[in-house]
């Protein structure tokens, strides 16, 4: 099973900053291993935010993102005490979610 | 968590550069810059107090009793006086072989047969996040290495040694590279290791994410690594030489802020 | 009045000296060789005999960076100088494109490299020196390269009045310790860590007028 | 030897299955499918093509943010962002990585149009910021980060 995310989300003005780090390879389907052998693909495909359960943004990523995925962005309108929830799926099809409080 | 905002730093250098032709090493600067705010580190860091407080091994038991110098179970403040003599192994030990030691006596881990694990494989995984938890549980104190006992003492002097020692194909030593201040290999500076060489530098900058590799590394994958790019043959997992070396560098930070786990290239 | 002098020097005596106190008493020699005995293994093409030392590296182990006494300094370098064997053919300089790919090249002898035959060893200069203007990542712990030839005035390095800094240059390759007795740079020739046609290419690449160093 | 194209082919088809069954979160389905064809693409005019975008103009309402030098390519910190109103999608591309598209944002009234990640980038290379706006048009910052070899290189 992945990791937790880490998601900080913190009020700036009329908006909250938020900042993910995801627990990821991203391997690019392109090195290969000291055997010689293809390391087969493995990144996150799609990363979707809410806002105290509502989408506020999607993203897709190809396989040259970094590994271990850092995201900022900022929502509008976001309070201290709201939920912020991050939410991955991945090319194998596996997934994750973690809730942050904005502060 | 960084305390200077990210755009702060590189507002000022985006106006120092304005003045002049921005030098690489300046450019390096603002890299490293952008890369503060959210270290990778911090998802090790989360996997490692996890595994601390987690019932694991044959004993089925967590490390929370485990003694890290400052009584059973106390994390704050361990890392900086590591490594240190211990009464109950009879050695001076640093960060990582006083895992492998609370391991085998607490969860029934065979030390050994993790010590000889490959970096990035099986039980070393774990070591790499508990080290990240530890360190960074006493990020911001000063590095205060006790060096009472006989044993400690005599660690610092083969440390020393072992730090000038000269030889393999390419004739290098550890003074090679961290023997003077003010030096780098390609861009990367060199911290001058034989004294304390600032805050966050050098030894209390480890364990650190490495940035090219994706990975975790503890002073000991550090240290290895450092061995194999001075074409010495391989050195075991918490050997006497990497302890050795561990008390030098560790005693001669002595003030040091420690930063760890930091964010390398 | 004075007494109170006397004392006070007394206790200031005392603290300097807890402060810097002295070495426990061991045989350090010993539990070295121990100590490095029994934490190394091999692996790969590095193996322990790596260990061994020669007497130059003993003795610039041994002084810690401070500097040799002077007939130890002279015995290591004389040695040193020695042992250079100049090119068979009498020619000592390659092709500078070859040669900036060796200095580029910072792989060689690591217990991950396959083998250690000088084909696959790279001249490692970049981490240590600057060599060209274009190449902004290089070390300092080397001088800068930058315009060597063209500082000592090389115009032709196969020309007869090259002939001493070209061999100074090949002698500094093969073993620098021909001159430093504890320099910092690997001996390419003595080490067989590069063969005479690589070092060569590197002799282009710092001599000829036409290399980038030079340009 | 399973190649990308099919990894990435099996997935798409994985995450059809997914979707179908109603396994993916509601969220995700809302929006647009992962666009394979898209992160395949070797340059600008394909990946427009592959996105049934129109050819992108430069703009200065477009910003790219990142490092003139990246210590190591395999992380480089870049942002794209602007501030004009009807920005529908954001996407990051690295010109000269196997396939220019790294990420694609797309944008709601919720959040600015301002996305900052890391990515892989293999040599020295322009990356771009794209803005998909609203009204069809599409907009570029472009920027040049050299990547260097750092370390010994061993």
């Amino acid at each position: 099973m992945s990791d937790p995310m880490r998601i900080r989300a913190q009020v700036a003005g009329d908006k909250a900053t938020v900042r993910v780090l995801m627990s990821h390879e991203m391997e690019t389907g392109l090195r290969k291993d000291g055997a010689g052998k293809v390391i087969p693909a493995w990144f996150i495909q799609e990363v979707t935010a809410q806002l105290n359960g509502k989408n506020v943004m999607t993203a897709h990523w190809g396989p040259s993102v970094a590994k271990n995925p850092y995201l900022q962005f900022s929502v509008k309108g976001a309070k201290a005490g709201d939920k912020i929830t991050i939410s991955w799926t991945d090319n194998k099809g596996e997934k994750r979610s973690d809730e942050a409080t904005v502060s | 968590m960084l305390k200077i905002s990210v755009p702060l730093i590189l507002a000022i250098l985006s106006t120092a550069a304005l003045s002049q032709q921005k030098s690489a090493t300046d450019a390096i600067a603002e890299y490293r810059a952008m890369l503060a705010d959210g270290n990778p580190a911090e998802l090790f860091e989360a996997r490692g107090e996890d595994l601390w407080k987690m019932k694991r091994g044959p004993k089925n038991a967590s490390l929370e009793q485990c003694n890290l110098g400052k009584g059973p179970g106390v994390v704050k403040g361990a890392f900086v006086e590591l490594p240190r003599w211990f009464a109950d192994t009879g050695k001076v030990q640093d960060l990582e072989s006083r895992l492998l030691t609370c391991m085998e006596a607490l969860q029934g881990f065979d030390a050994k047969a993790i010590a000889a694990t490959p970096f990035g494989k099986g039980e070393q995984i774990n070591l790499e996040g508990l080290t990240a938890w530890i360190s960074a549980e006493s990020r911001g104190m000063r590095f205060n290495l006790p060096q009472a006992h006989v044993q400690e003492q005599i660690n610092y002097e083969l440390g020393k040694r072992a730090f000038f020692y000269r030889a393999g194909p390419y004739d290098f030593s550890c003074a090679s590279c961290h023997g003077q201040a003010g030096k780098r290999i390609r861009l990367q500076d060199l911290p001058e290791l034989t004294k304390n060489p600032g805050d966050g530098v050098g030894f209390a900058a480890w364990p650190a994410y490495r940035v090219s590799s994706g990975e975790m590394w503890s002073m000991q994958r550090r240290l290895n690594d450092c061995y194999r790019q001075q074409r010495f043959p391989y050195p075991g997992y918490a050997s006497d030489v990497t302890i050795a070396l561990g008390v030098y560098m560790g005693v001669n930070a002595k003030g040091a802020q420690s930063v760890a786990p930091a964010l390398k290239r | 009045m004075k007494m109170v002098k006397t004392l006070a020097l007394t206790v200031v005596t005392a603290l300097a000296a807890s402060c810097t106190s002295m070495p426990p008493k061991a045989d350090y020699a010993a539990l070295m060789n121990q100590m490095m005995a029994g934490s190394f293994r091999d692996e790969g093409i590095a193996k322990t005999d790596r260990l061994i030392q020669d007497q130059a590296n003993a003795a610039c182990s041994e002084a810690q960076g401070k500097s040799l006494p002077d007939a130890v300094t002279e015995a290591i370098q004389q040695a040193a100088l020695q042992g250079v064997r100049m090119p068979s053919d009498g020619k000592f300089t390659g092709d500078w494109r070859e040669g900036e790919k060796l200095a580029q090249n910072g792989r060689g002898m690591t217990w991950s490299d396959k083998t250690a035959l000088p084909k696959d060893n790279g001249g490692n200069c970049l981490n240590c020196h600057q060599v060209t203007k274009e190449e902004v990542s290089y070390g300092t712990i080397g001088p800068s390269l930058y315009h060597y030839g063209k500082d000592r005035g090389v115009l032709d390095p196969e020309s007869q009045e090259s002939r001493p800094i070209v061999e100074y240059t090949w002698t500094k390759i093969y073993n620098a310790k021909s001159y430093n007795a504890c320099s910092g740079m690997p001996r390419f020739g003595h080490a067989g860590l590069l063969d005479e046609m690589q070092m060569k290419h590197l002799m282009a690449l710092l001599l000829d007028p036409k290399s980038p160093v030079n340009r | 030897m399973t190649t990308r194209r099919q990894v990435i082919f099996r997935s798409a088809q994985l995450g059809a299955m997914l979707a179908t069954l109603g396994l993916l979160p509601e969220a995700a389905q809302a929006q647009a499918t992962y666009n394979a064809g898209a992160f395949e693409a070797k340059t600008m005019p394909e990946l427009m093509k592959a996105l049934g975008a129109s050819a992108p103009v430069e703009s200065k309402d477009v910003t790219i943010t990142g490092p003139d030098i990246a210590e190591n390519g395999a992380v480089v910190p870049i942002g794209a962002s602007t501030t004009l109103p009807g920005v529908k999608r954001i996407l990051l591309l690295v010109e000269k990585n196997p396939s220019v598209l790294s990420a694609l944002f797309d944008v709601t009234d919720s959040v600015d149009a301002n996305f900052s990640t890391r990515v892989k980038m293999g040599q020295s290379s322009n990356v771009f910021a794209v803005a998909l706006m609203g009204d069809g048009k599409v907009l570029y910052a472009v920027k040049e980060i050299k990547v260097t070899l750092g370390g010994c290189g061993g």
